[in-house]
């Protein structure tokens, strides 16, 4: 159950937060599976974060304030991570006005542009050329600002990802192509997806830096491969590197049998890999004094998804005015 | 005919099946068609009794998907490619359009194309904009593909059967909020419904209803409330947009001399305008009033959910455009 | 306004040439824009003067150009992304509908996509089946984006720079057969043509020609020969499919009560199934006679040059289509 | 200008098979660049084999009858190579009825079923899972027939290319995708388009047999490259590998100005390594009486041709009901 696997730990106070986002994060999104539960959430997509926990915040944790996130439809830990105040999000997941997307998003298009926060993005693969374009506009603008692009797997074998890591390798644009392997797509298996299941090493079609595969469960060996890719991403261009993760809550609200289909393999990881039982046995080990400081963590976690929720359920919805706004720019 | 009462999910699927047993060459590809029984469960228990070869979860790669399909069609089979929801198509319309759709014209017959691309379509449910498409009329545009969009869990049976057994390539477009609705299947293994004929669901002298896929129970909808005030709604169900099955509409419209169109799509460049500048072209003389479009509104589809529900159509839009013109 | 006679190419070359040196966040990208001077020619000497940063010459990657076009103009510059031909927009539609277009009002306005994707459309000259289309109504379908296409090279110098200038994105068609004509480009570098504002092209009192693009051409050349004939054609050029100028149409056609819809796309669907269904709903009783379509026949485009030119439209069947109304 | 580099060397009539096959697609060639400047063809777009030859004879030297060759708007030479008679060829050309393609196709859509010859496309990587599915098909039938999928290098970096490959990968597909790296897209060099400039690497992308970069200027080396990936593919699965060759008349027809661009570069090309003067040196060298035979098969060429013009000039244009024809299976 150790982490960092030798490599130096950061420091209690770095450890403490990366311990206070985890549990947030893993605390909304089991608020959301209930809330979803109880129909206070509704519509057919959500796709939680439950044991990704340590690749979000590892990896936001290697980017400064003007660097750039942005993923696809399983935002919500990213969002998070990168600092997004759980209120408006909440408030997305339930279509009101006071959500990041003003309602009109929902669950797979959360942002937030003061975050530097680009999205959230639905369909497979599409938002790895935008993080392209990002990239380039920081390099036009003479800025060495860096992206940070979470990949799924599964997207991994989309025409997407093959357009935008080369325009990403010939035009050497600071981006940082993780990864988030969870093994599956929706209910496929990487195994019987991919040609070349160590995705990682697609990096050489490219000609690009190959960061390699990262235990995805280990927000210190996430954070350290990642401040490495991002520091080549600054200087050099382009990095692919993976993290090896599992959902927890299956692909999402509509994946009814995730918790049958593959027990064993389920079980086994939230009892031997958890990223969340890891950080605290390693934040303990190394630092017998934080226990206390952990459980008022969880406790504030557990307060300050409350109050999103109540925020969200007290905002008022769009209304038509709302329906027919932002289409253009006018 | 017997008939059995079934959701239109399992027409589909009992027409899959059949048509898989009838045929050796048909064969099932798609993204979590196999194992995780397809996402809408339209090809359910087809991989544990067809297996893998017959049976083909694929990578997320539309492109692929699509153009295999093709390449597989050419070669000799008859290849039926789900697209998971029709959004994604958008990822292939270059292997639908300029491949599938062209590749016996441009090789003046050498090779044919048998193939049917399944596309789950429509929207509500908060799928959001990018999942929330109805966008079929840019599909049936071109020539050289078929469009086949059915309303009722018979015409889905007899519908999937004959897309199958064409020889052209066809986009069969599954409306996702009428997957569970029931309707009588006619227990019959050889139910074809041609390509390119419409029908007439409900009979009426007053008005013309013409409507697609999920535009047919708002249509039915709105008949029954108009009947009630004394005005006789006839309703047409094209069934293909295309080809499409005008004189269907001309022999209607001759006895109402009133339509109004009926979809789920965007307003623009869509059926409503294909069907309404076919009428006043030929049917000039017949008109007693304009005819009118109910479609969705000219917007992205939101999220929340009640916003939502005001872009679509629904019976009430259907009524007042009725109102408008008789 | 002073104005120098230049083939649309040129204008359109003046046009980027001119935007990029007002405005440092413009830049060009796409498939073969810089060194080899582009394919059409349009971006010749611009590589030169501008160097490698503002004249990206990319993979031939449409997805992931239309993509990154996105994103960087989400982050504030405003990409002017070429496709070669307007067929390979195919392979991008997901990039330039599901996102272009939508990311404003997915996001609900945190975001702007201030682009331009100049495509080379049209068919003519051999270019076959998947090289040959018109396709611009199945954009113009989809709300969040505006599609423009103008007819002249004094529309084409003024509304590439709108459509630069411009705050949302714009798939902006280009006639690859107008690009050699000439005309009159006006000398003022603000030369701007407003987003959804067509014009009269010529006045007339019986017949009202509505065109777009080569459409315009041909209408002019039919109004040409109707007027020996004594039929006075008044012919609308829409400049923009999205949004559409109607109250332009609706004006000439109130004053002539008869129109034929000109245009080199494909008939089902497209930009004169909109038109004429728009003309009847709204001006029904101003209608002398249906409204009549002149589009390519329906079918993918030909090689053999004969056969190739009997597909499409011309000024004989404008001609013949108006003497079926007058 | 040595081939085969110690290698053995296939026996005299194979060679001179090859020989007459390249030299026809020559004479082929520079037919069409003479009669487009003449305008007795017409139209945008004619793309030359030209400098090309040693590839598709050398590749589909190494593939039965029954199996199956597809590529490409660079077709002429693959066609003929692929044994279809150059009379409707050059009528497709001239857009004549009697063309392969009832000359509804043109240069770029060349095909012809009896031959296995899958044509022809025009879309930069439309055919690539078209490939795939014709090698389905074979594998679902159970029959050992391989794809040879010709593939342009420029491309390589299209999302056809990834998820075509990918999948032949996945599903073991009999194919050999066979690269014609000539070096460049239209006029962008492979350097400024490719991440990897390496293109047979990218096999690795998708754990699939890599064969390497070859010479694709050397017949023999090509045929026995392709021998090896052809064996492989029947047996085991699919297999990308790479030929350098050179286009000796530019993109195509609307590129006015290849010999000027690259004058040195072409003239070296020419000079150097030219695939027809390679195996003519050869064959002497290896059948010092084997030049008589050789200048009987080039005045052959120059014969069949003729004949292949005379042929299509004399065929009727198709007409207007041909126009209707084939939009559809009636
Ligand atoms: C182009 C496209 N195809 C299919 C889908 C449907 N889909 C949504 S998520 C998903 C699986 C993606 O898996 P992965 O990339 O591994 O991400 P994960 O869900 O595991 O985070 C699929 C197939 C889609 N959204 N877009
Ligand atoms: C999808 C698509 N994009 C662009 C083009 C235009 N185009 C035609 S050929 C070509 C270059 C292809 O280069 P390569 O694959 O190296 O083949 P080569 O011509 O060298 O044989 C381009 C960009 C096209 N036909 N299709
Ligand atoms: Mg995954
Ligand atoms: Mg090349």
């Amino acid at each position: 159950m150790d982490i960092a696997n030798g490599a130096a730990l950061p420091d209690r106070d770095t450890l403490l937060d990366w311990y206070r986002q985890m549990v947030l994060i893993r605390e909304f999104e089991e608020t959301c599976y209930d809330l979803y539960e109880e129909k206070r959430i509704t519509g057919v997509y959500l796709h939680l974060y439950s044991g990704q926990e340590a690749v979000g915040v590892g990896a936001l944790a290697a980017i400064e304030p003007r660097d750039h996130a942005i993923t696809a439809y399983r935002d919500h830990g990213v969002a998070l991570a990168r600092g997004v105040d759980p209120g408006p999000l909440m408030a997305e997941m339930m279509g009101k006005r006071s959500g990041v997307s003003g309602g009109k998003g929902g669950s797979m298009h959360l942002a937030s542009r003061e975050h530097n926060f680009w999205g959230g993005f639905a369909i497979v693969g599409g938002h790895l050329p935008l993080a392209a374009g990002i990239a380039l506009e920081a390099q036009y603008s003479g800025r060495d600002d860096v992206v940070l692009c979470f990949v799924g797997d599964g997207s991994s074998n989309n025409g997407y990802f093959h357009e935008a890591l080369n325009l990403s390798a010939v035009w050497r644009l600071p981006v940082v192509w993780l990864i988030e392997n969870n093994l599956y797509g929706m209910g496929t298996h990487i195994d019987e997806a991919s040609g070349q299941p160590l995705l990682h090493k697609r990096a050489l079609a490219y000609g690009m830096r190959d960061g390699g595969r990262i235990d995805g469960q280990d927000v210190v060996a996430v954070n350290g491969a990642l401040d490495e890719a991002v520091a080549h991403a600054r200087g050099e261009g382009p990095v692919l590197l993976e993290a090896l993760t599992y959902r927890y809550r299956g692909h999402g609200v509509s994946d009814r049998q995730y918790n049958v289909r593959l027990k064993d393999e389920l079980e086994e990881w939230k009892a031997e890999r958890d990223p969340i039982t890891r950080l605290g046995a390693c934040l303990e080990e190394a630092h017998p004094d934080s226990r206390p400081a952990m459980s008022a963590l969880e406790q504030a976690a557990r307060d300050q998804v409350l109050a999103a929720v109540k925020f969200a359920e007290e905002s008022p919805a769009p209304d038509a005015d709302d329906l027919v706004r932002n289409v253009y720019v006018e | 005919m017997a008939a059995r009462n079934q959701p239109m999910r399992e027409a589909l699927r009992k027409a899959l099946r059949e048509e898989m047993l009838r045929d050796e060459r048909v064969f099932v590809m798609g993204e979590e068609v196999g194992k995780w029984q397809g996402t809408h469960r339209i090809t359910r228990g087809l991989y544990e009794e067809f297996g893998d070869r017959r049976v083909r979860d694929t990578p997320i790669s539309e492109m692929a998907i699509c153009g295999a399909a093709v390449g597989a069609a050419m070669a000799g089979l008859r290849p039926v490619a789900e697209m998971m929801t029709i959004n994604f198509a958008f990822l292939a319309l270059d292997a639908i359009v300029n491949h599938a759709a062209k590749i016996r014209y441009m090789f003046d017959g050498q090779f044919s194309v048998p193939l049917v691309f399944r596309a789950a379509s429509g929207w509500g449910d908060q799928a959001t904009a990018s999942h929330s498409h109805a966008p079929e009329p840019i599909f049936a545009h071109f020539p050289g593909l078929y469009v086949a969009a059915p309303a009722t869990p018979g015409d889905a049976y007899g519908m999937l059967k004959t897309a199958i057994r064409d020889e052209n390539p066809v986009l069969f477009s599954e409306s996702i909020a009428l997957y569970p609705k029931p309707g009588p299947v006619p227990d019959d293994e050889d139910h074809l419904v041609p390509v390119g004929k419409g029908t007439i669901r409900r009979e009426g002298a007053d008005v013309t209803l013409v409507a697609w896929a999920r535009g047919v129970e708002w249509s039915l909808q709105a008949a029954g409330q108009l009947e009630r005030e004394g005005v006789n709604c006839e309703v047409v169900d094209m069934r293909w947009l295309r080809p499409l099955d005008m004189d269907l509409v001309y022999d209607s419209f001759r006895k109402t001399n009133r339509c109004v169109i009926v979809e789920e799509s965007l307003p623009m460049y869509s059926f409503g305008s294909e069907i309404a500048a076919g009428i006043q072209e030929n049917m000039f003389d017949h008109m007693d009033a304009p005819v009118k479009r109910v479609s969705a509104m000219d917007l992205p589809l939101p999220y929340a959910r009640d916003i939502e529900l005001m872009a679509l159509p629904d019976a009430d839009k259907v009524v007042a455009a009725v109102k408008e013109i008789v």
